[in-house]
């Protein structure tokens, strides 16, 4: 697989499908990669991995239970990427982690060490627009495309400087809130993507909250496609294996492609 | 009693002064900390914030009704108490600022006021809240039921078996406490869950953050509200003291809001400003430059960037980042941070008690504990004049230190 | 909040007033009650306590040093608050005194730190006293550790459960608390225990009186230790009120100090003075003439002269008698004496909490009950002003109300 | 028997035995009366009377108890009288109560109540001098001899005042302190035993702290005789009977009059 994240999905989008990404936390099990490579398997056009944070603002119970369990494993950053760096998904993975994480050494090393084991792409929750400047740097210069958040809350102008400074994709919120299965997703979320399609060519994928695959197809007509994280978090933590993850990300698939027909 | 002479001239008015810890800008940075560290959901928050006190803060009307709220309410302005007994023991001059006398028992009240007030203005229906040692949770109830407003404050388990008698007083004022059973299960993880709260319930909630932390504005602000403390107590050594200024400074560092609220009365005087941190929590002593909570700063973590719990017998202190401001303060060499332990804390504890008859909180106590300790190695040399913001009352903390007399 | 204008100038020089409740003379009586109704063996401390305090009172020095204490060290003056909301609830204007806010939570530290300066100049080592709610004895040890005496508090074996936190904060201040075992275990056996502990040390101790009771000179003098409540409260009603003085004057009776030195301070004013009793320690209302403790004056008793026990939900107003100067103002009609039962209580605790953010003690809980139930039946006429000193805070009540949240 | 305590005691001094005085708490026991005829039976000059007070402030733990009792049992000074009007015990009786029992009603229909039931003489420890005045007039008025204290702590001017105005006898403390066996007799007794016995030619005994025969009869070497009480209350409160209290008085009787030859 080359290219960046957001040739690739522009490719995959291009298919006429829903986009599909969903999340894995990094660590969460001993053999989490084999839970990325059945995401993949299954029909992800990318894999989001959580890199896990003592404190993780953003998230709900079960990515925080998630990560968690990672830490306690001894889950590290040189560690996941020792892992990403022999694994070939076909797809690209995107880094999701807090800033904390990311500014340890520097951005710059952090950016280029993510790049040299593989990793496409980044996304850091706690670093909105006006904090991101040289982190946006650090990875454009690694190669890496650092996706922004845009949110039900975020003005027009906003919107917009989001929709051009973010790589890869707009990540859009579908609601005021932390990641997890509960709550409704916003009145905002359909307006949200109308306007960010508007804005912005690149894709847009809705995230949070996208809590079964009628969910998904239903958000996916307002957009580019989805993130599913707490969803398949959830199943993991009860006890599902790869290969019932990876079945699970099917019906995702097998919906979105519904929808979309 | 009686050897050192004190006029009692005291709620002087405070004169417009040095000002050297000033406004950090639009993008609220501190050198290379502070900053504006949280999802794009809360963005919008913050700028209606700090827009928001821009325009209070610079309002004769806002800045009277908390004036007077300080003072017919809170009970401002707090004595400057010299420690006439311990002084002598020492061979310094200790005076002591007393936000113990406040109402509410700490430092946070003048905090939660401004805020508050803030909050009432901006049309909030509902404050917010993290809590560590409860002060700040009983501080914003207290706030919440003055005005009308609604509370819920995050408390983490641990805190709430620690400091039980404060969860009851916010009972009582009609909050509402969450307990927070993540993590280390203390303030740090009551902030995240704050924090999550907040996401979910931006536009009829204020979150009224409790010390010189979170996005911006939050540091500057508290720190603003907080100015009252060093502006009064300037005022009162100006009025006391043959040299108007005390050679030291002190305060106790959790997130750092009574200490940077002092400081901020003396940053433009030759005073030597210190800080002091809990060692089980000395984010200043042991930590590396981070982001937590919304902001970059100094943080306790391991080698990997996980951030490390604190420990302390202050539940206030038991927080493992400091405020963005005092990592510049130290940073720049204007104030020094120093740490002390549990142990030398109970035993400042009950020695202030025993020689002034003021049982100071527990947070409180590692400043006096510094001066002890520093004042009997020399480091305070004999006939220095020590000036310490004793940040609250102890009530809270006896039944924790029942089983250490 | 806001509704209600209040400019915030407070802390005005009290000015020397109408002093209607003087000097009841060598004998102590105010007209047929008070006297010194004690055995011989403490009659040579009583006359030399009354020589003392009446050279002490006349002296610059001492009042300087006494008015130093209470303002650089208790934090006095206490600032009149409006209760903003209750007032508005209630169709009147409801001032606070805000005695809650003086170190150590409670008006009796007014009196405690008279007396321990007296006691200083007296030359005594040890500091005796008796306690119900505490309160009293938290203020004798502080006053004790301040000036470096020692202290003994006598307190009942029933009123230790119940305000145990009170214990603690003796024992980490440094005093010593002798349960007493004796009779109903609350307030009236302590005082007993008190005296007699004192026949046996009077040399080197001192008794330090909580309320305006036992033999002459205490309840003249320990009036005079708290009538700086009052005339504070005079001065700051006539700086902020139209018609400078408040149609009520309201306070909690125990044995009546608190209430006592608020109304030296209006007794010579139109304000009507209202006294409020515990239902179950009522002895304005429910007493007959007779001689406890020292003095004669108004005792819950049976029909044979037995002492009752009091029963309140207010350790500190668990007393069977009433301060002799009290029953005096009674019969005379310049003031009247009511009753509130602990029910009532409660509910009015949980509801200045509410509206105003303040956690009153649960004995100034009792004078608050009776302004809501007087202005709900309009016994206080709509748009009266009500001036309630309110004799300190509720943390050590919190956990006895806990389960009646 | 006729006369005032005064009268007497005088007479009694007379014969050149020390005085004594033993003390019962009317209505702690059924059979109280039982053991004031004991006393008088074992030698005893006069008797005092306790009339239990809920606050006696002036009385150790063994009286408080003993009072405590004596209440419980539901004694009143009605009952008290009644009881005493039926008791002729051959030597005077002298009432010990506190103020408030006094001032009941009035201390002149007390006083004439005491007077009716038989009784001669009164004790009130926390009526002190200058309290007193009314008090005294009244028991004149009834015939009643009113007993002052005088305290270690009395100054000479005092004393001669209080030597003047008792009647009966003047009751010397023994100390600083409240009724009770334990603690020393003070030093200052014997030079208060002295002084009185200088200022007045009443009776003077000591009291308080009466705690053994030998005590007892070393006490009265410095004056005319001893009033006796915690160490027959305490006897009381652990089963003694009538009779061995009585006992107990005629052993304090001997050693008096031993010490005394
Ligand atoms: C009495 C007291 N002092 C100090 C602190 C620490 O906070 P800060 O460092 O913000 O003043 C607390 C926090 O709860 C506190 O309660
Ligand atoms: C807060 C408070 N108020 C009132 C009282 C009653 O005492 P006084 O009637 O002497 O004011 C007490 C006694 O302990 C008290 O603690």
């Amino acid at each position: 697989m080359t290219g960046s994240v957001e040739e690739f999905l522009t490719a995959r989008r291009g298919t006429g499908r829903p986009l599909l990404v969903p999340y894995v936390t990094a660590g969460v099990t001993p053999d989490w990669t084999n839970i990325v490579r059945a995401y993949a398997d299954a029909g992800a056009d990318a894999v989001e991995l959580g890199f896990p944070f003592s404190d993780p603002m953003l998230d709900g119970v079960t990515i925080q239970e998630a990560a968690g369990r990672a830490i306690a494993a001894g889950t590290t950053v040189r560690g996941i990427l020792d892992e990403v760096a022999t694994l070939d998904a076909g797809v690209p993975l995107i880094a999701m982690t807090y800033s904390n994480l990311v500014v340890q050494r520097s951005v710059a090393e952090f950016c280029a060490a993510l790049a040299a084991s593989g990793l496409r792409g980044l996304i850091v929750p706690d670093s909105p627009l006006e904090e991101a400047g040289e982190l946006a740097d650090a990875a454009a210069d690694a190669g890496l495309d650092l996706v922004l958040l845009a949110a039900p809350s975020s003005s027009r102008a906003r919107l917009r400087e989001i929709a051009e400074r973010s790589r890869g994709f707009v990540y859009a919120l579908t609601r005021m809130g932390t990641t997890g299965e509960r709550g409704e997703i916003s009145e905002g979320a359909a307006r949200l993507g109308r306007e960010l399609k508007e804005l912005t060519d690149r894709p847009v994928l809705f995230g949070f909250g996208v809590s079964s695959p009628a969910r998904a197809a239903e958000l996916a007509g307002h957009a580019d496609g989805v993130v599913v994280a707490s969803a398949l978090m959830r199943r993991l933590l009860d006890g599902a294996r790869p290969r019932e993850l990876g079945a699970y990300v099917a019906s995702l698939r097998r919906a979105l492609d519904q929808g979309a027909r | 009693m009686g050897e050192m002479s004190w006029s009692g001239r005291q709620g002087v008015a405070v004169p417009p002064g040095a000002r050297a810890m000033g406004d950090p800008g639009a993008t609220g940075r501190f050198g290379g900390y502070g900053g504006r560290y949280v999802p794009e959901s809360l963005i919008p928050a913050c700028h209606e914030i700090e827009a928001a006190f821009r325009a209070a803060w610079g309002d004769p009307e806002f800045r009277g009704r908390l004036d007077t709220l300080l003072r017919v309410y809170a009970g401002r302005p707090t004595p400057l108490t010299p420690a006439w007994r311990l002084s002598r023991e020492l061979g310094i001059t200790l005076l002591l600022k007393r936000e113990d006398l406040v109402h509410t028992g700490s430092h946070k009240i003048n905090n939660v006021v401004g805020q508050a007030l803030l909050a009432h203005r901006m049309g909030k229906e509902r404050l917010l809240a993290e809590t560590g040692a409860g002060q700040h949770g009983v501080a914003t109830a207290t706030a919440a039921a003055l005005l009308g407003l609604k509370a819920t404050v995050f408390m983490g388990e641990r805190d709430i078996e620690r400091q039980e008698l404060n969860v009851l007083r916010m009972n009582v004022l009609g909050a509402e406490v969450v307990p927070v059973t993540t993590g280390s299960r203390t303030l740090k993880d009551a902030c995240n869950e704050a924090m999550r709260h907040w996401v979910s319930s931006v536009d009829d909630s204020y979150y009224c953050v409790g010390s010189v932390m979170g996005p911006h504005p939050y540091p500057w602000m508290v720190r603003e509200f907080q100015r009252v403390i060093g502006e009064e107590a300037r005022a009162q050594c100006a009025a006391e003291l043959p040299v108007g200024v005390p050679d030291y400074v002190v305060a106790c560092v959790g997130g750092g809001s009574n200490a940077a609220g002092t400081f901020a009365g003396f940053a433009g005087t030759t005073a030597r400003l210190v800080g002091v941190e809990a060692e089980g929590g000395a984010a200043a002593t042991f930590g590396r430059a981070g982001v937590l909570h919304g902001f970059r700063s100094l943080v306790l973590q391991d080698e990997h960037g996980q951030v490390r719990e604190a420990h302390s017998v202050a539940a206030g202190l038991d927080y493992p980042g400091i405020g963005p401001e005092h990592a510049h303060l130290r940073d720049g060499g204007r104030a020094r941070y120093e740490t002390v332990n549990d142990d030398e804390v109970v035993k400042a504890l009950l020695r202030l008690a025993r020689t002034e008859g003021i049982v100071a909180a527990l947070e409180s106590s590692h400043a006096v504990a510094w001066v002890i300790r520093a004042a009997g190695s020399g480091e305070i040399a004999p006939g220095s004049t020590v000036m310490l913001t004793l940040s609250g009352r102890g009530d809270k903390d006896i039944a924790s230190i029942k089983e250490l007399l």
